[in-house]
């Protein structure tokens, strides 16, 4: 085994990284978005891109998403493996009608003969004290949508597996990036980069027996914080870390779930109609037998994103998790 | 910097970022739509590309007829007839060369036949057997678009997409006058300006969106008039005069394959049918108009052309129907086969590898579909 | 007990009559949309209503969903309660920032001072041999969008209270309307139209004890078929039509759940992130030890919606209802 | 009908629906943008409108500073700064009688707070303790649009609205260069154009929609160009010349007053300072170009033109000043004290009536605050 020198980076270095290393490896990746160029988004997760590799490999657009994600199909049906930046999750709507129509359908509706492999990467979440339309957590408009993956990675490697596996995938992807982790740190070897993820698996984080966290993205560290808090109580959780929505690891959770016999899904996306329904709800049909107790959801309230200086108490925290393991019914019931 | 200090600093000037910018007197459309036909323009057409047009519309013709038949038989769930646009449908087809896209709109199946995809396979979606039933790789055809102008922004990155890998490539895209109010129409316009990208935009200009007259649709003195805003030239051109359409598509697609960005053309033209066989025209135009529109009719027109200059004869235009009969015929006896389905095919496009859900999904309607088998075996 | 004379109408007879109340009862009321006017709508749903009412209460609009729900958005800012048709459900999609970003946030984001009172008809779903684009079950979109109502009707007098609770509400309410119950008829008196209906309340359609089917729209007319099929095996299914999404009636669906201890929920939509999904968690959450056996779905797969010729398989019907309840744990597991 | 039965009625004539349509030369933008100030037309100008926008674009200048000063302070989330537009926003605000609305963009809390809402009202979304500060209705004021021109169709409806119930009301509505790339700009703009409704569309081309040039936005002769294509007036104006901006937004504002329809006014202006206090300019931008565009100063454009002709004296000058320092210090004072919040209205206006799903989600809330708030009193 040799040994690798591994230095703290940060989730965007990651991503800029992946997408870098995608476009030496690969002519045909060709990044697209408004901002991405000259000044290497907003986010700074281009940065020196278009310098490096020219106008052309990597451009500003006119402001128009729609005409953005638009485009970008109609260079991937020539072949090409565009890479497209929404500037935040809700300017992703004025596109949602190329995404719902095209992107998600174009391979089936010519029978594999047209596949487009698109990467949307799209920042997302909250946590940031930004202003409204600037934190939404719109996965599950995506998961509904059948065609696409979604994908969202938690960790500094994934971040740079994640994108790499998205990019190289013959299908489009959804490709959610918690911008709060943006300027996470971790551990991690910018010179042998992790090797490409096989995409569509949850992996455990953290092992435990009391109960299973089902988590991913910006709350993967939340839960972890929450695992070890738990810890006061007595309660040994485990953590399962989904990071892609679709495909869904049912394998991976469920073997945690029947394990831990109870289980509490936690995401920033509003609870009604969002991803916690699905995942509770596959998992309980799938488990059962092994339930103590139902899986129970931490998730943002129904309402529309708050302003910064409430957004905390709208954010799953460590404390609401608690509560919500708490009332998994460690007592048999009368 | 303060107000204060920034005084000193006063010059009485135009706006820096001022300058002269492109001249917008050549983007601008003639005031009447470009006619060739019966005009002295014709003279100049080269006869060949006359005949081959006639030829083309006339199948055109007999195609629209046979698919409007066979909405009545049963065999198309729908189809949106282009009997009046046949002239725009062909040109659109022949103008492109071999290695050019064409991205047609959900009205538009005859230049897709026209561009030599198989008929059936053309009519694939209204028949309901499948989505798109050609390959578009193959015949550089894209699906027919049903989500209006949502087609021309794949145009305009295609082409774009082409220009990135050097390749010399033109896409003419279609779209309706009702079309061009989605805001998809205006993303793509402006794009391709940008890009200065290797795209035709063909607006036909029937008159209606369904039953929405084009005066509902826009206050615009000719919807050629947009082109200005986004700095490409807009030209107009009476639709139903093939040679017309024929020659200022041939330019566009000229210019644009030397570099020269790309045009919008508006085709003036009119829809002789129903908006689909299941529209009920009358609700909102009258017959009076549609019969003055008949007196216009691309057929006729090049027919006339052709006849008055000794470039047919009764025979040769007997013989183009002939043709155009034998081809409906065969379209005929081949839509009258049912079309042989595999239920289980529903899951096998939706992702390069079907995912675990959808593997499972499949199975349970094999078993259904097997126990259906089953079932009826017994009844038997 | 006066006699009502009650007559067969369709389902489209009484959408078109709630308009037609609603513009006579309110001046307020404006509606809007693609061939509304002269034509009557594709459907015919506004037949008649320009010439009697003029072309500034019933118009035509351009060609343009996202000007359409933006204008209408506009029009209720200045206080008048329009009422608008998107032709198909795949063609609301250009309106989606419109109204995921406006519509569903504009009471929140200005403290209640400007409420949106506009409803949103969408004709949605299958079963017409519509092609691509014109049959997606877009619900869950809207459920997953905080601020917004989604009601659909199933029967012909829900078409009328619905729609005219609809827009009657200060709030901006989806309205889907099952389009292959349009030409649905039932007995109904035209002159004396059930009273507005309390909107946000299931409703059960038939009563009984084996096991609980939730459903809604196009699928109750299924259900109610299933639950007769099943008297055959000995099940006694009780039928819950939910009529309203959003707000979801948890206590009629957990009343009933409670009664029967066994659910299938039954929807057109997409399985993965529909629905069903939160209707089984939120269900398992209130009613786990009521529960012989994990609420089941029975929902369209996880696909583009299919071709004409290939929809009967995609769309849930009696035999996968029944295989559904059979597998519905009614012998104790070992 | 078959082919050889049209035959017959062959007509060579233009297409029926031709008609020769809206003349489009009086739509289409002047060459050069209209300017006032420095100009022999500044002698018709009203002194009193002269004076009125100059005190306000010496407020408007002190309330950008103390907005972005604020951002250092940590008393605003963010603010993009309007330093160098003051001009186009004050007289958007100004040309508006009180029953007219005002549609603002992200950016234009100055036309906001010039139109008459508070300060802090308008700048609630910015400090981060609710979206939207003031009551709409009751300013006539819409929301700050933060996604781009989505507001555009709403200037549009509500100005239909007024009109369909008999108001004399107008909508002047706000976007920037970058926001018409939007299809919602496009729709907007073409409804408007239909409806005749009583609108005006105000861009502010400042030359950058964040990092992007114009260049890379459009290859339109100017944005104004655009107009022609929806049959409506196009206006060029310089943006930094406040007697000029006015004038023209003010003969906008009179035609659609008079039913007149439409106008899309372009005011070429610039961004002096960065997109927000969190944007590197430098990164994109010369510090030449900045200075050139300070040279061009719509604070001392319309200074120098008061002074020379004797409307304002160096008193006159230092007493704007004094007042729009004690506005500044006053919103200074203000914006320090935090406002005070209560958590719980979070679920109070997403729906006219709470749901039960929100109530139920209220109560959890309150209880984890009031645990809270037992935890820090046990601590205490
Ligand atoms: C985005 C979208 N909205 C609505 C429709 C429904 N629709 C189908 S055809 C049509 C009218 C199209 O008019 P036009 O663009 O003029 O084309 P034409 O039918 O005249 O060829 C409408 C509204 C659609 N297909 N796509
Ligand atoms: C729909 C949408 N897409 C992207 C953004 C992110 N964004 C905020 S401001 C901006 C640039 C706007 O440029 P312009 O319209 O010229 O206005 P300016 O900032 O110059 O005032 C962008 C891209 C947004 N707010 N809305
Ligand atoms: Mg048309
Ligand atoms: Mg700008």
């Amino acid at each position: 085994m040799t040994t690798v020198a591994l230095k703290p980076a940060t989730f965007a270095q990651a991503l800029t990284r992946a997408l870098r290393d995608a476009l030496a490896d690969d002519p045909s990746v060709h990044i697209l978005g408004e901002d991405v160029g000259t000044l290497g988004g907003v986010f700074r997760i281009t940065d020196g891109l278009a310098a490096e590799f020219g106008d052309h490999r990597c451009f500003d657009t006119p402001l128009a998403e729609a005409g953005i994600l638009g485009t970008a199909v109609g260079m991937a049906m020539y072949g090409l493996r565009p890479v497209v930046e929404m500037q935040f999750d809700a300017f992703a709507y004025p596109a949602f009608e190329q995404l719902a129509s095209h992107v998600a359908k174009m391979r089936n509706r010519t029978r594999g003969t047209m596949p487009l492999p698109l990467t949307i990467r799209i920042p997302y979440g909250g946590g940031i004290g930004g202003v409204e339309h600037h934190s939404d957590s719109s996965e599950a408009y995506y998961m509904a949508t059948p065609g696409l993956h979604v994908v969202t990675p938690a960790t500094v490697a994934d971040a740079y597996g994640l994108l790499r596996a998205a990019i190289a995938s013959d299908d489009p992807v959804v490709f959610l990036e918690p911008k709060r982790l943006y300027w996470s740190k971790d551990s991690w070897n910018p010179d042998d980069p992790t090797p490409v993820e096989p995409a569509g698996r949850a992996v455990v984080r953290r092992t435990g027996r009391s109960a299973t966290l089902i988590t991913y993205g910006p709350s993967l560290p939340v839960c972890l914080e929450a695992a070890e808090a738990a810890r006061e109580e007595g309660w040994d959780l485990e953590v399962v870390d989904l990071r892609s929505l679709v495909p869904f690891d049912d394998e991976t959770v469920c073997a945690s779930v029947r394990r831990t016999g109870r289980a509490v899904v936690v995401h920033e996306s509003g609870s009604f109609g969002g991803p916690g329904g699905e995942i509770a709800a596959r998992v309980t049909e799938r488990c059962f037998h092994y339930l103590e107790a139902p899986v129970l959801r931490v998730a943002g309230f129904d309402i529309p994103y708050p302003p910064p200086m409430l957004e905390r108490h709208h954010l799953p925290g460590v404390d609401r998790i608690l509560d919500a393991v708490a009332r998994l019914q460690w007592e048999a019931e009368s | 910097m303060t107000v204060m200090e920034q005084r000193g600093a006063y010059r009485p000037s135009p706006p820096p970022a001022w300058q002269p910018r492109t001249d917008p007197a050549p983007l601008l459309p003639d005031p009447e739509p470009c006619r060739v036909l019966g005009t002295p323009a014709a003279a100049q057409a080269d006869p060949e590309l006359l005949h081959r047009l006639y030829v083309k519309l006339v199948h055109g013709r007999r195609y629209n007829t046979q698919a409007t038949a066979l909405t009545k038989q049963g065999r198309l769930a729908v189809y949106p007839s282009s009997t009046g646009q046949e002239a725009c449908e062909v040109a659109a087809a022949l103008v492109l060369a071999d290695r050019d896209w064409l991205f047609p709109s959900y009205r538009d199946t005859l230049a897709v036949v026209t561009r030599g995809v198989d008929p059936v396979e053309a009519l694939t979606l209204l028949r309901g057997d499948w989505h798109t039933g050609w390959d578009p790789c193959a015949h550089r055809v894209a699906p027919l678009s049903t989500p209006l102008s949502t087609q021309l922004p794949h145009a305009v990155g295609l082409a774009h997409a082409a220009r990135l890998k050097g390749d010399d490539v033109v896409a003419l895209a279609m779209v309706g006058d009702g079309g061009t109010s989605e805001g998809d129409f205006h993303e793509a316009l402006n794009f391709a300006a940008v890009w200065q990208a290797p795209v035709v935009f063909l607006v036909q200009n029937n008159g209606f969106a369904i039953s929405v007259p084009l005066s509902k649709q826009t206050a615009a003195p000719s919807l050629a008039h947009k082109a200005v805003g986004y700095g490409i030239p807009g030209r107009l051109v009476d639709g139903n005069d093939a040679a017309a359409v024929h020659e200022v598509l041939r330019d566009a697609v000229r210019r644009a394959r030397a570099g020269g960005g790309p045009t919008l053309v508006e085709a003036v033209t009119y829809r002789i049918d129903a908006h689909t066989n299941a529209d009920d025209a009358t609700r909102y135009r009258t017959d009076d108009e549609v019969e003055a529109w008949r007196g216009h009719d691309p057929l006729q027109l090049l027919e006339r052309e052709l006849t008055e200059r000794g470039l047919i004869d009764e025979a040769g235009i007997a013989a183009v129907r002939e043709d155009a009969e034998t081809m409906a015929a065969r379209l005929r006896e081949r839509m009258n086969q049912d079309p042989v389905l595999d239920p289980l095919d529903l899951f096998e496009h939706v992702y390069a590898e079907p995912t675990p859900q959808l593997r499972e999904q499949q199975r349970m309607l094999q078993a259904e579909l097997q126990a259906e088998a089953e079932e009826e075996g017994a009844a038997r």
